[in-house]
């Protein structure tokens, strides 16, 4: 139900060093998600879809979140060019399509996916216990990316237990309709997860105890960033810096 | 109800930012390391469970369970809502690092403010606590609503239709998420009374 | 010979990612009367081939026949599972509701019964399982042997023709498990058993059958067969496991 | 006789809510070199009695001794955790970071030893249990048998000095549980197990104890029996249960 279908691979983007990933991913998103000109978005998405080329996903894996993500995005082109005022290029039954409608809605498809792009081969790559000592080593508070690390860890514990919950109701010839029993099976069905959570969780707690655990979490530090995660991040940040700049000058030229 | 990442505008990314940074903060501050792994825990288990899909009429809907968070939580809330995203964007890319911060107090505010509001209900008995619980549920996924309403209206003027046709899209939704809180916290307070103490008194 | 209740035709099942299919080219009739052991090694297919049954697992080809009409959709395996009832492996995977009548009644209401019925039919079953007074009882503060007898009423309730069970002695103490021995050999309905605790097995059925490389291999040597091991209570009244 | 590890004298416990106690008046004494076996039927006591020892539910009355010094204060139990190690029943429930590495490497690190020495006995302790190669390795990607020996790793990488072992075989297949008893033969420290297993006990444990009415029962006449049950696979080679 819930795999990183992405995080593990060979390819030279894996071997980068997850610090360098994770902040080459927000130096890019940046830029991409600020933009005002399509210029610069369009740079970033040509750059994103070059490392998840590099990455080496599976195809089908990259269509069906790509599918995903742009369901939001053609939400907005079923309002968005007829509802930004300004210079019409076609009516239809009263509503009015509006060349900046069609811009913004443009420029917005062209954002989400290079910031999509981004995320999906820098940080969909990376593990996510070695996110979570990523973010320690980048300045986020320890006790977040803890928080982070166990709820990874606890989450395939539990989507397991409630698969076999859901297989259970199936097999009492439950079927879900829109009626109060079916809300009511799932009521029940989430109140036996979280109760089972609760009791799970403090038997975790007694096995920390147990070993020696006395309010603080130690981690093993383990990162070692050589030259090539060095240069990579350079270029990033270089790419990053120059669409900053593009927009800025595409942006200063229009006033 | 994610707002997919390239919407927003510099101005409402950056407050989304800073106000789910307070918010996180002071989350986490209220929450020592020893109860940190239930709350890891309790956040996977709703991780998992908004991934229950529902039928409503001839379409189907997820659990957004923002409301019942809230009330068992308590301002832990707020962090745990914040990691069950960031998990959604590693292991499914739905949405970004930049929008994170709007997308977490969009959901995590109004599950902290009903777990506040509606707290003390929670630990009546019978009906009062019956209806707490539906407000939970009913409040948080509405306000969530609003809030991604009023972050897309503040960013542009084309956005407008689209924030409208959002709350008016959740309202079956606030329904369902009302009666199913208070179903799922009458079986609770009947099996594990512990886990609704830490909803806020005030 | 009766007609059978269930008929695997050459079906053949992978898990997703996996290399080699589970079950390969599988051939299978279950009928009414007969009582099935099916035992073998971790990971051999076991719960798989149960799964297949009741539409839970999606075979890759090959036909599932119910009372001879293939099922194919959904909806056909939702009959399926009104005929047959399978009790899961985990009696606490298997409890979905917090208080046993509810739990029980949940079958019932399922296959459309009235609630006013389903509540007598649970207390009814509850009772045949000598689980009086356990309506109102809430099903985590039950025993493990309780909580596999509560789901064995959950899936009685729902009067299925036959019954597939997974494991149903492990983690039950001796007591228990004679006290299931009883019930299963009263209950006359086909069934097909997994367990690995081969004393039970010769107890309650009569074919046995275990699965190797994907097909079933009919097993007429399960034999009765002397060897020594460590054992406590000396010379009091004991069970084997 | 040497100064006994762990004495428990005249414990009583009940559980908040309960009408009996679960221990009553129990005395017990673990020393140095014994290996003990603790069976008996379900809920009757014997995972509560570690907690006891362990410190991880408080009774009512009675003293807990860990190398002759009374223990009561939290603190008093963190020396004896660091010095005994147990094993819970559920591996899911003891592995607590998402990594193997970093989850064995967890005890020594509150131990107080620097990461680069955690790091190192963590990974010789995987390997004694024949885990090489396993550092990196996500623990939910682990089958049964495998997450069983990283649990158990995780409690050997605190160089205990004794270990409580809570129904360590349950839902092992024959050849993980052959192992895991090379491997507890192997280890020349005192050990309480708890199991349902006998067999399993006869190999590892040699004095035997159950739980009767609150009170610890000696059981001495642990024999070796006779008998006769149903068996498949002819004269295949095949372990016991
Ligand atoms: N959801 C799944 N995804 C991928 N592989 C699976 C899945 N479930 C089971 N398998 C694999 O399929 C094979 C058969 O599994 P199955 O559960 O049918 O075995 P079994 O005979 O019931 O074993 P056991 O005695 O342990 O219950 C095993 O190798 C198992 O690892
Ligand atoms: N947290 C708890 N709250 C209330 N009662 C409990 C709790 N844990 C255990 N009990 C009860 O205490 C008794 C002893 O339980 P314990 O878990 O020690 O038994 P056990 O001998 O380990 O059994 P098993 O063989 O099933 O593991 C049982 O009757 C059980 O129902
Ligand atoms: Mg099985
Ligand atoms: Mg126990």
């Amino acid at each position: 139900m819930i795999d990183e279908l992405l995080a593990r691979g060979a390819s030279p983007i894996h071997a980068l060093d997850a610090r360098c990933r994770l902040t080459a991913c927000l130096l890019l998103s940046l830029p991409a998600a600020m933009a005002q000109g399509l210029a610069a978005p369009l740079g970033i998405l040509g750059l994103g879809l070059l490392l998840t080329l590099l990455s080496r996903p599976p195809l089908g894996v990259v269509l069906r979140r790509t599918a995903a993500v742009n369901v939001f995005v053609a939400f907005l082109w079923l309002f968005v060019p007829a509802a930004t005022p300004g210079e019409p290029v076609w009516t239809f039954h009263g509503l009015t399509v509006t060349r900046e409608g069609l811009d913004l809605a443009l420029l917005t498809t062209v954002k989400a996916n290079a910031v999509f792009f981004c995320v999906l081969s820098l940080l969909a790559t990376i593990p996510a216990p070695a996110l979570g000592r990523a973010m320690t080593a980048l300045g986020v508070p320890a006790k977040f990316s803890f928080l982070f690390v166990f709820t990874y860890r606890y989450l395939h514990v539990i989507a397991e237990e409630y698969g076999r919950l859901v297989v259970a109701a199936r097999l009492r010839g439950f079927a879900p309709a829109t009626n109060a029993r079916t809300y009511r099976t799932y009521a029940a069905l989430l109140a036996m997860v979280l109760v089972r959570a609760y009791d799970r969780s403090q038997r975790v707690y007694q096995a920390m105890l147990l070993r020696g655990f006395h309010g603080r979490f130690p981690s093993l530090d383990r990162f070692r960033a050589g030259w090539p995660d060095k240069v990579f991040l350079c270029l990033m940040a270089l790419a990053a810096a120059l669409a900053a700049y593009g927009d800025w000058i595409s942006r200063s030229g229009h006033a | 109800m994610h707002i997919s990442e390239g919407v927003l505008s510099g101005p409402v990314l950056a407050g989304g930012w800073a106000l789910s940074a307070v918010g996180v903060g002071l989350g986490l501050k209220r929450l020592d390391y020893d109860r940190l792994m239930t709350v890891a825990i309790l956040s996977a288990a709703f991780f998992v469970g908004s991934l229950i899909h529902v039928p409503i009429g001839p379409v189907s809907a997820h659990l957004i369970l923002n409301g019942l968070l809230g009330a068992i939580l308590g301002p832990a809330a707020f962090p745990a809502i914040a990691v069950a995203l960031l998990l959604q964007a590693v292991l499914f890319q739905y949405g970004g690092l930049i929008v994170l911060g709007a997308n977490v107090f969009d959901m995590a505010g109004p599950a902290v403010a009903c777990a506040f509001a509606f707290g003390p209900l929670l630990r009546r008995a019978g009906k009062a606590r019956a209806v707490g619980a539906f407000c939970c549920g009913f409040f948080a996924v509405l306000l969530a609503a609003l809030l991604t309403a009023c972050a897309l209206a503040l960013s542009g003027e084309g956005f407008v239709a689209t924030a409208k046709a959002i709350v008016v899209a959740h309202v079956p939704i606030m329904l369902v998420e009302g009666a199913v809180t208070a179903m799922a916290v009458g079986f609770l307070a009947k099996v594990r009374p512990e886990l609704l103490v830490h909803a806020p008194t005030r | 010979m009766p007609e059978p209740l269930l008929a695997l035709e050459k079906i053949t099942f992978a898990y997703p990612a996996a290399a080699d299919p589970v079950l390969d080219a599988l051939d299978f009739t279950f009928s009414p009367g007969q009582r099935i052991g099916l035992f073998g090694p971790n990971g051999s297919g076991k719960t798989t081939l149960l799964h297949v049954m009741m539409g839970l697992a999606r075979p890759q080809s090959g036909v599932v026949r119910y009372k001879g009409r293939e099922a194919q959709a959904e909806r056909d395996f939702r009959e399926v599972r009104l005929g047959i009832g399978m009790l899961l492996q985990n009696a606490d995977d298997q409890i979905i509701y917090p208080t046993v009548l509810d739990d029980v009644a949940f079958g019932p209401l399922n296959r459309g019964l009235a609630p006013d019925a389903a509540r007598e039919l649970a207390e009814r079953t509850l009772s045949l399982l000598g689980l009086d007074g356990f309506a109102d009882r809430l099903a985590h503060r039950l025993s493990g042997g309780e909580k596999k007898l509560v789901s064995l009423a959950g899936v009685l309730a729902m009067e299925p023709e036959a019954l597939l069970l997974d494991e149903p002695t492990g983690g039950l103490d001796p007591e228990t498990r004679e006290r299931l021995v009883a019930i299963l050999g009263q209950l006359a309905k086909p069934m097909i058993i997994i367990s690995h605790d081969w004393d039970f097995l010769a107890h309650v059925t009569d074919t046995y059958y275990s699965i190797e490389h994907g097909r079933l291999v009919h097993d007429p040597d399960f034999v009765l067969h002397r060897h020594v091991h460590g054992h406590p209570l000396g010379d009091r009244h004991h069970h084997h496991h």
